[in-house]
């Protein structure tokens, strides 16, 4: 009995502070600029209790955008790595989702579920800030 | 103290893009340090090759987030001008209008970078709330924040009817009042100015030397502007001039890029005001006859260069892009030779990088 | 008796106490910044949310770095932190007092620091050696201002513990009128010492990721954001004593008012500093150190000792 | 003016060159790549033309065994210097000592068409991961 409300509790405060690192594989930072909207007063994500996070060992959730490529194939599984165990992955954006208006280049992998395995696609090129406040109070749902 | 190496690697707060910057430092001063790109290379300009001329509107609108409306007001000029028709006046306006609104949200975007770097995030947050007010003119004009779709090969795709004018006038002028207190703090602030002033300077030498383009020519005295030098058509009718600095260091370009802002309003002004009337657009056959052109325009960063060849088929033989943000990470080692490892995000920001552009 | 003093030492100035405190200083401080930057800001319980996260999350120590430090160093600076805590008078009430107990409450608060170092140090990452090396750097030049200038009150009252410094305010009324400079630049030291804002050079975001913390996870991380909030507080509170101290006599509720209302004002002047500053260079710092601060110390002490 | 600057440049080398009239807006010299390095020399240190806009590579239908090198200088208005390379073995001499600012440009041309440049000490990639195998991208898939 204690065991779950311990686990009720745990699961209430990583609801209510999700701490997102940002990482971008190659894209053309539209995505980016939107992720980086959120922080500022109009969306403010602080309030969700999301804050951004500048070290992988701090950051609970990987935020991807833009289609992998070739050279951030390798940094991408260390920094996936460095981050502490309950961590989620999103995929930002239709590159981050399936590689987007470059799926045939041949840099280009395609979208971030080769690599990481994903929770979360938000759609979108580039994707609305909205979108994506909508996607992270949706994986705050499913914790 | 031994020579100690930091890799400001693919992921760093520092970097909203992916970018290898291998330093190396002594105690607190920085001695040099190598660049490697090509993180962000998608291959853009094969693609361009696999795609016919009406599909590459939207691939090229995606090569950078940022100044994606110049690239393809850049590439639609250059196919133009291979098929030879003039797009109507009213649509180079419309063009010219979102060139200078997105220099403008460019402009910003990196002053709040560069606030957010040394520490400041205030100035960060009030700069970009005021440009989402930009944001909001172009979804209200164009139906979208960052990548508009404004342009096709002959014209522009929407059309500003009367209340459009009026509202981005009002909008403008709100912005104007917002500017105008964010450049008294960056101007009087003493601790911004003691952290970008002496910062890397560049002299015109280096400039020439290195070919750089955009504000950070401007900051060192280097007169060089395509908007002016080289006009593409609606602005050798629009009355503007051109902001240089001489000191050259970090905060040289600070002041360059926020009285740019200004300016842009200006313009934005102009053509807001003498709009003439008349369609948006014409038809443009697909198959484009065979021949070579080079267009040049002056994107927020600098000047953009597209080669582009036809060989009379419905797509394109060759297209070559060369982005400002390349020459600015070509002169980026040199800067980084006499400074303290806290100028570091100074330097980086100061140059505004945009390396989806730069790798393409 | 001994009830009494598990009383004191576990709830009223003691742990319980100083972790509410260590909170709602967090939310204030993060919720006035945020309203400075037109921002809503964090709901009431978001520190308390984000520690228990962080007590949940697993505990990674990088290949190298030998384990036995790493954990330590959070649980020394903690428990330096708040003993330092019990011997600051909360609102008058003041169970712990002996002569020359400011000397503690000094050494105490510089642990941390210490601490902050040798994490640095013992993670082997290149980031946390470059944030730890800094924080030491930092510490000279904001350490020796501080301490002249929070001398100055012990002086004017001619005692080292704060008992006897608080009532001989009640008596000449408080110290801030007589040595305003000794106040301004024991907040500039306390601002360095818990690397706020303006002088957050060992934990710039965009220079050294997180200074010594990058290579912390899960509950060693919650530690230290505990060490530094308490810290916080026991700053603020201590200030407060020595130079704000007047409502003591009056009625115990209305003094207990006044010292929060001072505590909270004082935050927001935290707060205000570091939105409006933005973070200067170790070398400026230590050149406005040792140009600047030091011989304005100096200055104050003699006016302090001719008065 | 360009006239003048062409001529200019005729009487420095000697040689007579043909100018072509292939890119609009443009004015196109055509020169052998064994003098690149005095066409450039005179071009920047005589007559300014310091602002080398980008080096662009490129293969024709008309004659697909011929790299095409373009290099778009700029003064008041575009000039370009257009050099033909044999595909086999496209070897140009590097001007990295007249412009530094081509560094750059000559990298990803070396590795997008497999020029090679010498008189530099080498060409490390610049946009292509350090693993690429398939030799330079643009030769494959270039339409013949």
């Amino acid at each position: 009995m204690i065991r779950n409300l311990i686990g009720k509790i745990y699961r209430w405060a990583q609801k209510n502070s999700l701490w997102v690192l940002h990482f971008n594989t190659g894209g053309c930072n539209g995505c980016d600029i939107e992720f980086l909207d959120l922080l500022t007063p109009r969306y403010d994500v602080e309030r969700l209790g999301i804050l951004a996070e500048g070290s992988p060992r701090h950051a609970d959730v990987l935020i991807c955008t833009g289609p992998v490529t070739r050279q951030t194939q390798k940094g991408i599984w260390q920094i996936y790595s460095q981050m502490p165990s309950p961590k989620w992955v999103v995929a930002l954006g239709s590159c981050s989702n399936t590689g987007g208006v470059f799926y045939d280049s041949d840099t280009v992998l395609g979208g971030i579920d080769k690599v990481l395995p994903v929770d979360l696609y938000i759609p979108g090129c580039p994707v609305r800030p909205e979108a994506i406040i909508e996607g992270l109070i949706k994986l705050q749902e499913r914790i | 103290m031994e020579k100690i190496t930091i890799p400001i690697g693919p992921q760093h707060p520092l970097l909203k893009e992916p970018l290898s910057l291998l330093i190396d430092i002594m105690g607190e001063n920085v001695l040099g340090g190598d660049l490697r790109l090509g993180y962000v290379h998608r291959g853009i300009e094969k693609l361009a090759q696999t795609r016919n001329y009406v599909q590459n509107v939207p691939l090229i609108e995606r090569v950078c987030g940022i100044c994606s409306h110049v690239h393809t007001t850049t590439y639609c000029y250059a196919v133009e001008k291979l098929l030879g028709i003039e797009i109507p006046a009213r649509a180079q306006y419309i063009r010219a209008l979102m060139c200078e609104l997105e220099r403008i949200h460019s402009h910003l975007l990196w002053l709040g970078i560069l606030c957010k770097h040394i520490g400041l995030d205030t100035i960060f947050m009030h700069t970009w709330h005021n440009r989402e007010m930009v944001l909001d003119i172009m979804e209200e004009l164009s139906g979208g924040r960052v990548s508009h779709a404004a342009n096709k090969i002959g014209g522009v795709r929407f059309d500003l009817d009367q209340d459009h004018g009026p509202m981005v006038v009002s909008i403008l002028n709100k912005l104007r009042v917002e500017i105008d207190k964010l450049r008294d703090v960056v101007m009087y602030e003493p601790t911004i100015r003691a952290r970008t002033q002496g910062v890397a300077p560049l002299s015109p030498e280096e400039i020439r030397q290195f070919g750089v383009v955009g504000p950070v020519a401007r900051a060192s005295g280097v007169d060089v502007d395509f908007r002016r030098d080289d006009p593409l058509p609606p602005y050798d009718q629009l009355k503007f001039s051109v902001v240089t600095n001489q000191a050259g260091d970090a905060w040289a370009r600070t002041l360059v890029r926020v009285e740019e802002i200004e300016e842009s309003m200006k313009i934005c002004g102009q053509i807001l005001q003498d709009l003439p009337d008349g369609s948006v657009e014409i038809r443009a056959s697909r198959r484009v006859p065979a021949g070579q052109v080079v267009v040049r325009a002056e994107a927020p960063r600098g000047e953009l260069i597209y080669f582009l060849r036809s060989d009379g088929s419905d797509s394109p033989a060759r297209l070559k892009i060369r982005t400002p943000s390349l020459t600015a990470l070509s002169i980026l080692p040199k800067q980084l030779s006499e400074i303290q490892v806290a100028d570091i995000p100074v330097v980086i920001a100061g140059v505004d990088l945009c390396i989806a552009c730069a790798d393409r | 008796m001994i009830f009494q003093l598990l009383f004191y030492l576990i709830v009223f100035p003691g742990l319980i106490f100083q972790f509410l405190s260590a909170w709602v200083f967090e939310w204030f401080d993060r919720k006035m910044i945020a309203r400075f930057q037109r921002r809503v800001g964090p709901r009431w319980f978001q520190p308390l949310a984000d520690w228990i996260k962080l007590l949940s999350k697993e505990n990674i120590l990088p290949k190298g770095s030998n384990e036995g430090v790493l954990t330590l160093l959070p649980i020394i600076s903690l428990c330096s932190v708040v003993t330092a805590g019990i011997y600051v008078p909360v609102a008058g009430f003041n169970y712990f007092s002996f002569e020359g107990d400011l000397i503690v409450i000094l050494f105490l608060l510089s642990v941390p620091t210490l601490a902050y170092y040798l994490a640095g140090i013992a993670s082997i990452g290149i980031y946390s050696v470059l944030g730890g090396s800094r924080s030491i750097l930092q510490f000279f030049s904001y350490e020796v201002p501080l301490l002249l200038a929070l001398s100055g009150p012990a002086i004017l009252a001619g005692s080292w513990s704060i008992q006897n410094i608080t009532s001989s305010q009640i008596v000449k009324g408080p110290f801030i009128i007589f040595q305003p400079l000794g106040f301004i630049l024991a907040v500039v030291g306390l601002i360095g010492k818990l690397n706020r804002d303006p002088l957050d050079i060992p934990k710039a975001k965009s220079e050294v990721i997180a200074g010594s913390l990058t290579e912390f996870t899960g509950i060693k991380l919650a530690f230290w954001h505990l060490v530094m909030n308490i810290q916080a507080v026991v700053g603020i509170f201590l200030l407060i004593n020595l130079y704000l101290s007047w409502s003591i006599s009056i009625t115990p509720l209305l003094s207990i008012l006044i010292f929060v209302i001072e505590s909270l004002l004082m935050i927001v002047i935290l707060s205000v500093i570091s939105a409006i500053f933005s973070r200067i260079r170790i070398d400026q710092l230590a050149d406005i150190g040792w140009r600047i601060l030091v011989p304005l110390a100096l200055l104050q002490l003699f006016v302090v000792i001719l008065m | 003016m360009v006239q003048k600057v062409i001529s200019d440049i005729e009487s420095e080398i000697g040689k007579p060159y043909q100018q072509l009239e292939s890119i609009i807006n443009e004015h196109v010299l055509q020169i052998p790549s064994e003098d690149l390095r005095q066409v450039v020399k005179v071009l920047t240190q005589k007559h300014g033309y310091n602002h080398l806009s980008t080096i662009t590579a490129q293969i024709t239908k008309e004659d697909p065994d011929y790299i095409e090198v373009l290099y778009h200088f700029w003064k008041g208005s575009g000039f370009t210097l257009l050099l033909r390379l044999e595909k086999e073995n496209p070897v140009i001499d590097s001007i990295i000592d007249f412009i530094p600012g081509v560094d750059f440009y000559e990298r990803e041309v070396a590795e997008m068409y497999g020029v090679h440049f010498n008189l530099r000490d080498g060409t490390p990639p610049l946009l292509l991961p350090d693993d690429w195998t398939e030799g330079p991208p643009m030769l494959t898939s270039e339409k013949e």
